[in-house]
């Protein structure tokens, strides 16, 4: 059918690697109609991106090839224009926006300039692409456009940053928008805002939307059509609804299962000892104040989880609790002793009972040392916890018990997937056998069905090791499946604390309202009830 | 988790670096072989060359004063020709790269240790001691290098040693200022605090976690600065206040040949070649390195040809 | 981009800046291998400066023939005479005006001297009146009177190195030298140029050369290529290796010698099997037409040969390994430590191949069983070697060149023989004594008397290890006419260049 | 090919530069470093030896060598001297040179400004050079002008800077005449002494620029730039320059660091009057005052370069500026 505003058919594209050609799609077609919005759902490694970048001529070659398909725009296969053809349509006719606007605007140049440089670059006359880029500033919201236009990409937050993109590239109110990821690495409430953005303006001009996600959440919300990838392939299509509730093919399944946020909440144990007690713990940088004298409790075997959105003050808490840095004022007492006023020796000893993982592990890993040398590493630094004979054998349990192998331990870090690096991060803090363990943001990079493994193998050691965990996270769904008991934060402070199941069905305060609001539902029924809840709050 | 920031995410990636693989990669930028294998050929005449042809160096004929090139006549030793006293230039050349690449090496390596222990100790504590290091650097860095040289050299006679020790004193500062700004960065990284939380001490953080990862750089910025040291050598010679003869230098020859460069270009020319080939080669070295030590690099490498369009 | 901008203008700016220069008629280019420092008169004596200075624009009341033989000539002095022992008299030249317009008369002439004399500077002439305790005395405005503690036959000569300068000029160096010589000081541009230019009001006949432009290149090549591309006329200094031209190129004795000198305190050296052994195993006749230019000559005496008492009888060296060998042999057998690593002491640059002379000296040497390690260093620690209190931790040879162009021994021996002498390396009582006499002594005694030293030094005592008197090249355009002489080292005459 | 290409490498650990504020912490720690040197230099540099023996004849007398030294202030204790100088420094003057009988301070000034002249001409010159050149191999990777020119250069950088000036006084001077051969004048005269200076640092910034320049254009931005369906020229000169220049603009500091300290070198050979060879003669003669006071000059005139070099990272870079 030649009538679809884009169609893209038997598309294959190859990279070279080191291992050899990968074919990274494998005969992908979809279409796009007017007005319409796809999803293009996938996990990473799924290849759900490389369509639109062969849409864009944006695959370098080398390594990367079409090997085969079309790609027609209004009939016409790009794939045989010229590259100032395909120019020519770039950002005129087709847009793109992607994750992580702050690396994808030029860090140099004011925001106004990039805007502007849309039409400019399509010939159109300077002042009147200056006048047009200080309307969409505007019409994006951003606050105080004539000053925004003058100021540099780093001086504004993610969200607005990501409303510049949007800005960007609908200068010249292009027939389609592509959005690679443009919520991922937001804020909940940011996400809906930016959403329902892209949203106003698909209504305003009509446009085909391209959503390259790996939220079912972002489906939910706003797809009329989604298609799914895996390995390069897509392995099955349909309205988001048909998906959801009729998957026919097992990954999609796997996909929904793994989603968080449905299983039962836990009820907190009655009467347990605080083992960790912080009073009035406050960190201010200058006239920052980045935590204000919050003070909590943390009970042995508990699983506290700390919530709230960037900036809230969540990872600097567990930085001073591990004294990575000093705290202002206040005291955290473990098991009754300030940790905080601890002299180096005592602390070290502290160290062996409070261990950290951390959210990237990719940077939390040393990639110049073995997975044996990662996990044997704090018996080197606290000598006489295991003997050095019984290293090897200790080891291999402890990557066993986190569901890696035991031969596992001669590789380093980089020949490793996230999930499992992660898990080979867990191995290492459980080397030292510790009563706590600080999550941060310990499975917020991974992709759904990883963290679905490594939020189960968290839950299996807290049941049989009966590890406390101090879980910081911004993604609500994973906290409710989770957490004991949370505490919600922002601004530094505690707005909120309480079990679960309180938190989660009796939320008191309305930021914790507005935060349960803004998280997307896997399910596109439950997401339209609570769209609708989220309009009226914000009403 | 752009899919296409990088070719392919989810393949796992190549092991490390094994002695096959280094050697494969070696092999894949062909400049870089030949440069090694030069290297190779130039650290084998620093070994033995004094041993094997000491004494065809230094035997004086003043009837091959100047001999030229490319002649058999007087037997294969005087194939690149014979210097002003008439010993032949070949092993002479052989011989002087003992010298030479003791200067080189022995300036690096000693500038290289100090340098980075200073760096890690400015970079890694907050205190006071970060202040003094790099004025201290500072200061090396502005002191005329020509003013140490003759101080070292006039207080301490010139000998190889004492030359080393001036080359190693003025590059210093490099790997200081490198070491520093590097561990800067490093310490912030998550692995070096997840070495923190562990209860890690100072000294194990800096030396098992920071120092491994900046190394690579350290050592890209050596294989260039070995060739800058050679050529420093040479003008030291050339201003009169480096190595003297009966020492030989590649750069001692040079200087010692220019006068005769109109009328017997080869004296100046052959150990002229030899240093740019030398520090060609290390260049080409270090480029190599640069991308092989970099593991977000190294498939250009592993690629090999393949890819050569 | 902004920035480029910016340096882009600084461009523009110092590149407009450069002015052009162009050669007029009657100009001349000369290419010098050291800047100087200072341009005093009364440092005329230093060679670099002498050569601009010194008859150009300073001059003196004597002056010594070198393309001659007629000895002492007048300049600023037209007659002299000895009154006694210890006066002399000189009759000034009259109607002489200094550059800046003053008259010249014995004043000047007393001034010149006291100044050489202050210590408010350190003028190098003062040198060689050392400890005569001369006295000036103006009788009038054209008679000069000279006395000294002891009688000096050789006033007249000593005369040819003081400069005079106006009776104005101030005790401290001055940098604009006012002077009675035909040329003045028009322009130093300190690291760039000197410029001489012709007056109009000199007392004597005027030069052909009506300026002359003085510029500084240490590189000897650098300084034959000017010539060559036309850049300079004269390159008083080039080195041997760079004269190649026939018709450019002239070679001329630049009454420097070079030896190595001996110091007779240390073992092995103390003995004089060792010392003769050490000139027999230096094949001297190599070096010439090989490392050192044709025209170089096998020294006997430490002066080159147009000085008076210069001893042709003296026989210089045979080339003889086996003899050394056999001396050393025999003085090892009578103990002396001949194994000894001595140190052979050489300034780099000293002279145009001096390394590859060193090298050379050190090999044959070794060959004939010494133990010798040559060391090349820099002119500082060169003097360290050179000059008293010795190095005595270890026998050590210096090579070292040295400059008498004056015609007269005095200007040398005092310095390099005498037991006080600053680099003399034996003591020994019949060499002083000869010293002194023959500087007190005048005429054909005074010449014997050298001669006798001079056979002394070379056959009986083995002083040293003469080697070489050595000639300079200088390279001269076509378009110029100019003899270099065995002056040249230290003056080059403007009034000798002649213009085709 | 891939493989021989230079990727960005940190050649001297650029640090960040500050801003506004930090320049009055920066010239206090600079003059303490100075202050520290000129100590140094001052105690080191009289280890070396006597300057009477330099200056005067061999065979002056123990007089005239004592009277050399006492109108040079050269017979106290070394630490009096110190005293002495440091309280003239004060004054504002630098002590005169021992050799010329002039204030050391216009001698320096006089050499300087021929050294500054070469420098900053050689820089623009190689600034402008390296960035076109290398910008264009950066583009075109792997192409017959990426590998020429990075052959070229790394040769030029690897030969000693001597050698390549007699060739070319050789070659250009006396064998084609098309220059004359050394020295000042006119504006042929700096033809040769620039080449051989040229050449060294535009390798190294060549270099420097092409690694920087590939990473730029492989970065994020670029991206969107083309998405946005900029022209190539624009994504090269306009989005991918600024940035990769910075990098850039620490290795041309430390360049033009270098070129300040003295083209030692190519000044001797070319009988350029600059502060190089002045140093290299003042060190040789032990000119105490001279050596002290082309340091700080130096020194200072590299302190403002770096200043420069600042305020060309802020004007570059907006994320320094606030």
């Amino acid at each position: 059918m030649a009538d679809h505003l884009l169609e893209v058919r038997g598309l294959s594209v190859r990279f070279h690697t080191a291992q050899g050609v990968v074919n990274a799609v494998n005969d992908v077609s979809w279409h796009l109609d007017r007005g319409e919005t796809l999803a293009i759902l996938g996990e990473s490694g799924s290849g759900k991106s490389v369509s639109s970048s062969a849409i864009m001529n944006l695959i370098d070659c080398p390594p990367g090839e079409i090997a085969s398909g079309e790609i027609l725009f209004e009939g016409k296969d790009l794939l045989r224009m010229s590259p100032e053809e395909r120019r020519r349509l770039n950002g005129k006719r087709i847009a793109m926006i992607f994750q992580d606007p702050l690396s994808h605007l030029n860090p140099v140049y004011t925001v106004g300039w990039q805007i502007a440089e849309t039409l400019t670059a399509h010939g159109r006359p300077g002042d009147e692409a200056f006048a047009r880029a200080r309307d969409l500033v505007s019409r994006v919201g951003i606050p105080n456009p004539d000053a925004a236009m003058k100021k540099f990409p780093h001086q504004f937050s993610g969200g607005q940053r990501q409303r510049l993109m949007i800005a960007m590239a609908l200068g010249l109110k292009p027939d389609i928008l592509i959005a690679d990821e443009p919520t991922t690495a937001l804020d909940v409430t940011v996400q809906a805002e930016i959403l329902t953005l892209l949203e106003e303006l698909q209504a305003e001009t009509g446009m085909g939307l391209v959503l390259i996600t790996h939220d079912l959440g972002v489906v939910a919300e706003a797809a009329d059509r989604a298609v799914v990838m895996e390995g390069g392939r897509i392995v099955e299509s349909g309205t988001p609804h048909d998906l959801y509730h009729n998957a026919r093919h097992p990954y999609t399944r796997k996909l929904i299962a793994a989603a968080p946020g449905r299983g039962d909440m836990r009820r907190p144990e009655e009467g347990a000892e605080p083992i960790l007690s912080c009073r009035g713990l406050t960190k201010a940088y200058g006239a920052f104040t980045a935590l204000d004298a919050i003070s909590f409790d943390l009970m042995r075997g508990e699983t506290l989880a700390v919530v709230g959105e960037s900036g809230s003050g969540k990872s600097t808490a567990a930085k001073l609790i591990l004294r990575l840095e000093e705290a202002t004022a206040g005291e955290a007492l473990w098991h009754g002793e300030d940790l905080l006023s601890m002299t180096p020796k005592e602390m070290a000893k502290a160290r062996r009972q409070i261990q950290m993982v951390f959210q990237d592990p990719t940077q939390s890993l040393n990639p110049r040392m073995s997975v044996f040398q990662i996990v044997s590493e704090p018996w080197v630094i606290h000598p006489g916890v295991v003997e050095k004979r019984r290293w090897r054998e200790r080891v291999a349990e402890l990557l066993e018990q986190v569901g890696l192998k035991a031969e596992h331990a001669q590789r380093y870090p980089h020949q490793f997937s996230g999930g499992q690096r992660q898990r080979i991060a867990i191995a290492r803090a459980l080397a030292l056998e510790p009563e706590l363990i600080i999550c941060d943001e310990a499975v917020s990079a991974l992709d759904v069905s990883i963290q679905a493994q490594v939020i189960a193998l968290l839950g299996k050691l807290r049941d049989e090791l009966g590890i406390a965990f101090m879980f910081i996270a911004h993604d609500l769904p994973v906290v409710r499946d989770f957490a004991d008991r949370v505490l919600v934060m922002k601004g530094g402070q505690i707005v909120e604390q309480g079990p679960v199941r309180r938190i989660f069905e009796d939320p008191r305060e309305g930021y914790t309202q507005r935060l349960l609001a803004a998280g997307l539902d896997p399910d596109p029924e439950v997401q339209r009830q609570r769209r609708e809840a989220r309009l009226k709050l914000s009403a | 988790m752009s899919d296409i920031t990088a070719p392919a995410p989810a393949a796992p990636n190549p092991a490390p670096p094994a002695k096959s693989s280094i050697l494969r990669m070696l092999w894949a930028d062909k400049f870089a072989t030949v440069a090694v294998v030069f290297l190779g050929l130039v650290l084998l005449c620093a070994i033995f060359g004094p041993l094997l042809l000491g004494d065809a160096a230094g035997g004086q004929n003043l009837r091959a004063r100047n001999a030229p090139p490319f002649s058999l006549e007087r037997g294969w030793l005087y194939i690149l020709g014979g210097d002003a006293l008439g010993r032949p230039l070949l092993p002479r050349i052989v011989v002087a790269a003992q010298n030479t690449i003791a200067i080189a090496a022995g300036a690096v390596a000693a500038s290289f240790v100090i340098g980075a222990a200073l760096g890690l100790i400015a970079g890694y504590s907050r205190r006071i001691w970060s202040e003094v290091i790099m004025r201290l650097a500072d200061v090396i860095m502005s002191f005329p290098s020509l003013l140490l040289a003759v101080i070292v050299l006039y207080v301490l006679a010139p000998s190889v040693l004492n030359l080393v020790l001036v080359l190693a004193i003025t590059r210093i500062p490099i790997y200081l200022r490198t070491t520093r700004a590097e561990v800067l960065e490093v310490r912030e990284r998550m692995f070096v605090q997840a070495a923190q939380v562990l209860g890690a001490s100072t000294f194990r953080i800096v030396f098992r976690h920071i120092l491994p990862v900046i190394l690579p750089t350290l050592l890209t910025i050596a294989t260039l600065d070995f060739a800058f040291v050679m050529l420093a050598e040479s003008a030291l010679s050339f201003l009169g206040i480096g190595i003297q003869p009966p020492e030989i230098t590649w750069g001692l020859m040079v200087s010692q040949g220019r006068q005769y460069l109109t009328s017997a270009w080869w004296l100046a020319f052959w150990p002229g070649l030899a240093i740019i080939l030398t520090t060609m080669s290390l260049n080409l070295l270090s480029s190599w390195m640069r991308i092989a030590l970099d593991p977000t690099q190294r498939w250009r490498l592993e690629l090999g040809g393949r890819v050569n369009g | 981009m902004r920035f480029t901008g910016i340096l882009g203008g600084a461009l523009l700016v110092s590149a407009a800046a450069l002015g052009a220069a162009s050669a007029q008629e009657g100009e001349v280019t000369i290419v010098l291998g050291e800047e100087l420092d200072l341009i005093d008169p009364c440092m005329a004596t230093r060679s670099n400066i002498g050569r601009v200075v010194l008859q150009n624009i300073s001059e003196t009341l004597t002056e010594l023939d070198v393309r001659g033989d007629a000895g002492v000539t007048p300049r600023l002095a037209t007659s002299w005479e000895q009154t006694d022992d210890t006066t002399w008299r000189f009759d000034l030249r009259e109607g002489v005006k200094f550059s800046d317009g003053s008259a010249f008369d014995a004043g000047d002439v007393v001034h010149s001297f006291e100044r050489t004399q202050s210590g408010e500077n350190t003028c190098e002439i003062s040198r060689y009146y050392d400890g005569m305790g001369i006295e000036m005395t103006a009788v009038d405005d054209t008679t000069l009177e000279v006395t000294s503690e002891d009688p000096q036959p050789i006033m007249p000569l000593l005369m040819s190195l003081l400069t005079v300068v106006p009776s104005e000029t101030g005790m401290e160096f001055t940098r604009d030298p006012i002077g009675t010589g035909p040329y003045t000081l028009a322009e130093w541009n300190p690291g760039q140029n000197i410029r001489l230019e012709r007056r109009d009001d000199y007392w004597g006949e005027a030069p052909e050369v009506t300026a002359a432009e003085y510029v500084f290149r240490s590189d000897a090549a650098v300084r034959a290529a000017m010539v060559e591309t036309g850049e300079a006329d004269i390159a008083p200094s080039i080195s041997a290796l760079e004269a190649t031209s026939d018709t450019l190129d002239k070679s001329y004795p630049n009454s420097e010698t070079v030896y190595l000198r001996i110091d007779h305190e240390v073992a092995p050296m103390d003995d004089e099997r060792v010392r003769r052994a050490l000139n027999l195993a230096i094949d001297r006749e190599a070096f010439i037409g090989t490392i050192l230019a044709d025209g170089t000559e096998v020294a006997t005496a430490i002066v080159p040969p147009t000085t008076i008492g210069w001893n042709a009888d003296v026989e210089q060296w045979p080339y003889d390994p086996e003899q050394a060998q056999t001396l050393l042999d025999e003085a090892a057998a009578d103990g002396v430590p001949v194994d000894t690593e001595i140190s052979l002491i050489g300034r780099t640059g000293n002279f145009p191949g001096a390394t590859e002379t060193y090298e050379a000296i050190a090999g044959m040497l070794n060959d004939a069983g010494f133990n010798v390690a040559l060391q090349m260093v820099e002119v500082a620690e060169h003097e360290q070697y050179y000059s008293k209190p010795y190095v005595q931790d270890r026998p050590i040879l210096v090579g070292a060149q040295h400059d008498n162009s004056r015609g007269d021994p005095v200007f040398s021996m005092f310095w390099k023989y005498d037991s006080e002498g600053r680099q003399s390396g034996i003591a020994d009582e019949r060499v002083d004594q000869l010293i002194d006499d023959a500087s007190a002594a005048t005429g054909d005694e005074r010449t014997a008397l050298w001669s006798e030293l001079f056979a002394y030094l070379h056959d009986e005592v083995v002083a040293d290890a003469l080697l070489f008197h050595m000639v300079g090249f200088a390279r001269v355009a076509e378009d110029i006419d100019y003899t270099p002489t065995i002056a040249t080292n230290s003056q080059l005459q403007l009034a000798e260049i002649g213009l085709n | 090919m891939g493989s021989a290409q230079a990727l960005p490498v940190n050649v001297e650990g650029a640090e960040t530069p500050v801003m506004h504020k930090a320049v009055g912490k920066r010239a206090i720690s600079s003059l303490l470093s100075l202050f520290g040197l000129v100590i140094l230099v001052f105690f080191l540099s009289r280890l070396t030896g006597d300057p009477a023996a330099l200056f005067l004849p061999v065979d002056a007398s123990e007089a005239m060598r004592q009277n050399f030294r006492e109108l040079h202030g050269l017979n106290d204790p070394v630490h009096i001297q110190f005293v002495h100088y440091l309280g003239d420094l004060v004054r504002g003057d630098f002590g005169d040179s021992l050799r010329k009988a002039r204030p050391a301070l216009d001698v320096v000034l006089e050499a300087f400004v021929w050294t500054l002249q070469l420098a900053v001409i050689t820089m623009t010159l190689v600034t402008v050079a390296a960035i076109v050149v290398g910008s264009i191999t950066a583009f075109r990777v792997g192409s017959a002008f990426d590998r020429f020119a990075s052959m070229l250069s790394l040769v030029g950088a690897s030969a000693p800077d001597f050698w390549i000036a007699i060739v070319a006084i050789v070659l250009f001077s006396v064998n084609l005449g098309w220059v004359p051969t050394s020295g000042t004048g006119t504006v042929w005269h700096w033809v040769l002494p620039i080449s051989v200076l040229f050449i060294r640092p535009f390798g190294l910034i060549l270099q420097v620029v092409r690694g920087s320049m590939l990473s730029a254009l492989g970065s994020a931005y670029v991206k969107t730039a083309r998405a946005k369906g900029v022209k190539n020229r624009p994504i090269i000169f306009v989005h991918t320059l600024r940035n990769a220049m910075l990098p850039v603009i620490t290795v041309i500091g430390d360049q033009a660091a270098a070129l300040l300290n003295g083209a030692v070198v190519v000044e001797t050979i070319f009988g350029f009057p600059g502060v190089g060879k002045l140093m290299i003669d003042s060190i040789l003669q032990r000119d105490f005052n001279v050596i002290l006071a082309a340091i700080m000059v130096t020194a200072l005139a590299i302190f403002l370069m770096n200043l420069l070099i600042d305020l060309a990272y802020a004007l570059l870079d907006p994320r320094i500026r606030t």
